[in-house]
């Protein structure tokens, strides 16, 4: 990119300081991916899969993988990655089960869910799909530059008198937008001043209180959770209990109230033996690694018990 | 040359055209050029394709194009290098993969929300909207009815700098879908959700 | 096209030259040109020469001509009066939107250079600035000291046409702003000059 600051007198001759673009110029292009449809839809086409429910099945804990190494993400981010990972958690488990015919509101509810799953995803395909369309017709436009030329000389006399047209109010607005300070792309930095939660911590106690009251609906169990981080925690922690095979989760509606219900033993030590992956969120430095694809092969290996 | 300037001859069609275009600091769209010129819409549209199609045969270093509404005057895509490496003024800031996304969704379903836009791309989309309204790609369009929400749409200034006339023009989406009537049924189901929009959104996991 | 946009091939070297005088905003002589395409002057001239006498022998509503050694692209004097027509049917009269908002950062930026005022913006504003400075709304101001680029303040007829007697009569910019401090920042991040924000600033514009 061709960047010339206020500050530098080059090309001072005929068209004199003819600079560059405003701040806005350096946007960075993230290698994150653009939320839990980007993720699955390049997971599934890194494996060359197409748009099934068995590829669903395949990509899975690759998913759950990322949502983990995400935990940096700002915390929206985060949560949008949460949602997709529970459909993905419930088909999985779903499968499991003995393949049959519908039996109850349960499975019926699942394959919704599944198909809604199915309708975005395809849905968000095709957004990409003209996303590139409109980048490639904005880089070729880029390539043409207009004619801006002001009147000759010798009609400018002919003007009628400018109109400015708008009052003083509107004239103010005017430069006030565009003396703005314009905002740069969402690189949040909001998740390095969070304080760390702990993840292990976290799973102790939602493990406790499901043991003790059976199923709790998600809200319930986050309903003393002081802050988003801490409720996004306390959702990492039920992924990890459901890898445990101690909780199962029930949602009638996709996007409804979820329900969690202890499937573990009955006795206290049942919680104290948990196997607990902390995260490595905790105090970890900002911006993610960006290479979050390839490294993660090994750890999915590790990651099959789901 | 005839004393009454709203009548020009056939013969100096083109090259009154050709004069009000070099003069012009902003696209003239073909009802503008005729009422300038004196002659049919229909034969300025001609004369403006002519030209175009000459420029283009002469291997001309311009070209004439009718973007966003309007005629004016381009420099050939093939000489962008001379031309940026003299005026210095840097490409067209590159839009990000979130922008360009967020801005595809609005092309295509405008007016829109932003709720709207956020359930279909899985993620917040409030930053990314306000950037490309800074950019001028984007604008507000009045209120929804039921919800109250900001409406969206996408500018002239977005037709120009994709170099069509109208969102006509835009690729149809349908080929990319597997069934649409299906999808709005979906959206009606999705629209507004605040699903994956509100921080809060966890809790409706 | 040879990848070193300073050597234009020979069969490039026209139309490399007609998409520079499309652009230019004021007259470019043989040796700014020759140095922009990497072509020697003489063949420069050549080529100017005969592109002025091809548009005469096609009959173009635009002319090449080299006045006071700066060539640029003139409307034909045949076709002065649809010109004419044109400008003064008052379709003119009307700032573009580009137009005000530029105006709009001179004015409460002022002195300023065309840099800045591009770097505010976002885009390239000489086509601009030259409408400005042609309809006398805004008017050199002198040179920074630092950078060596002309700076441009708003004029008397600005004032008379915006209606107020001076520039401490136009509104406060703060109520406008979401966060001045945030707009400290944003400047010296632009570079250049310190913001000379005072709207009393220049005591005679």
């Amino acid at each position: 990119m061709t960047v010339a600051t206020a500050s530098d007198p080059r090309g001072t001759e005929a068209l004199t300081e003819t600079t560059t673009e405003g701040t806005h110029a350096f946007e960075v292009r993230l290698d994150n991916f653009e939320g839990p449809f980007d993720l699955l839809l390049s997971l599934i086409s890194k494996h060359k899969l197409d748009i099934t429910e068995v590829s669903l099945h395949q990509v899975t804990d690759e998913f759950i993988a990322h949502v983990k190494a995400g935990a940096s993400w700002d915390l929206e981010q985060t949560s949008s990655f949460l949602l997709v990972a529970s459909t993905l958690l419930d088909l999985k488990s779903a499968r499991l089960l003995p393949q049959g015919e519908i039996e109850d509101e349960e499975d019926l509810a699942l394959l919704e869910a599944r198909d809604l799953l199915f309708a975005r995803l395809l849905q968000y395909r095709a957004f990409k799909q003209v996303a590139a369309v409109l980048e490639h017709r904005l880089s070729g436009e880029a390539l043409r530059h207009p004619r801006v030329v002001g009147l000759e000389e010798r009609y400018a006399g002919l003007l009628p008198e400018v109109l400015i047209g708008i009052g003083l109010e509107a004239f103010a607005g005017l430069a006030a937008r565009a003396l703005e300070p314009k905002p740069e792309l969402e690189v949040s930095l909001q998740h390095i001043h969070a304080p760390a939660v702990s993840v292990r911590e976290q799973a102790e106690l939602v493990a406790e209180r499901l043991r003790r009251t059976g199923t709790m609906t998600f809200r319930a169990l986050c309903g003393d959770a002081p802050d988003t981080l801490t409720r996004v925690a306390r959702f990492l922690a039920l992924l990890e209990l459901f890898r445990e095979n101690v909780v199962a989760f029930d949602q009638v509606s996709p996007l409804g109230e979820l329900s969690v219900r202890w499937t573990g033993g009955a006795d206290a030590e049942a919680v104290s033996e948990l196997r607990i992956d902390e995260f490595e969120g905790a105090p970890e430095p900002p911006r993610a690694e960006p290479t979050d694809v390839p490294t993660d092969e090994t750890e999915d290996a590790e990651e099959e018990t789901g | 040359m005839s004393e009454d300037v709203l009548e020009v001859a056939v013969a100096e069609l083109r090259p009154s055209l050709e004069a009000l275009l070099m003069i012009a600091d902003q696209p003239l769209d073909e009802t503008t050029l005729a009422s300038a010129v004196g002659a049919p819409v229909p034969d300025v549209t001609t004369a403006l394709t002519e030209l175009a199609r000459e420029y283009a045969e002469q291997g001309r270093g311009f070209e004439l194009r009718n973007v966003a509404g309007g005629w004016r005057y381009y420099t050939r895509e093939e000489f962008a290098p001379v031309v940026e490496a003299f005026v210095l003024d840097g490409q067209q800031a590159r839009l990000t993969q979130a922008a360009l996304e967020t801005l595809a969704v609005v092309a295509y379903k405008q007016p829109v929300s932003r709720a709207r836009v956020s359930a279909i791309r899985g993620v917040n989309v409030d930053g990314v909207m306000r950037t490309l309204l800074t950019r001028g790609l984007v604008e507000e369009a009045g209120e929804d009815h039921s919800t109250g929400a900001h409406l969206y749409r996408t500018t002239t200034y977005f037709l120009e700098r994709i170099g069509v006339t109208s969102l006509d023009e835009l690729p149809e989406l349908a080929p990319y879908l597997p069934d649409l009537d299906d999808l709005d049924d979906l959206e009606d189901e999705l629209g507004g959700s605040p699903a994956v929009v509100a921080t809060g959104s966890t809790e409706d996991a």
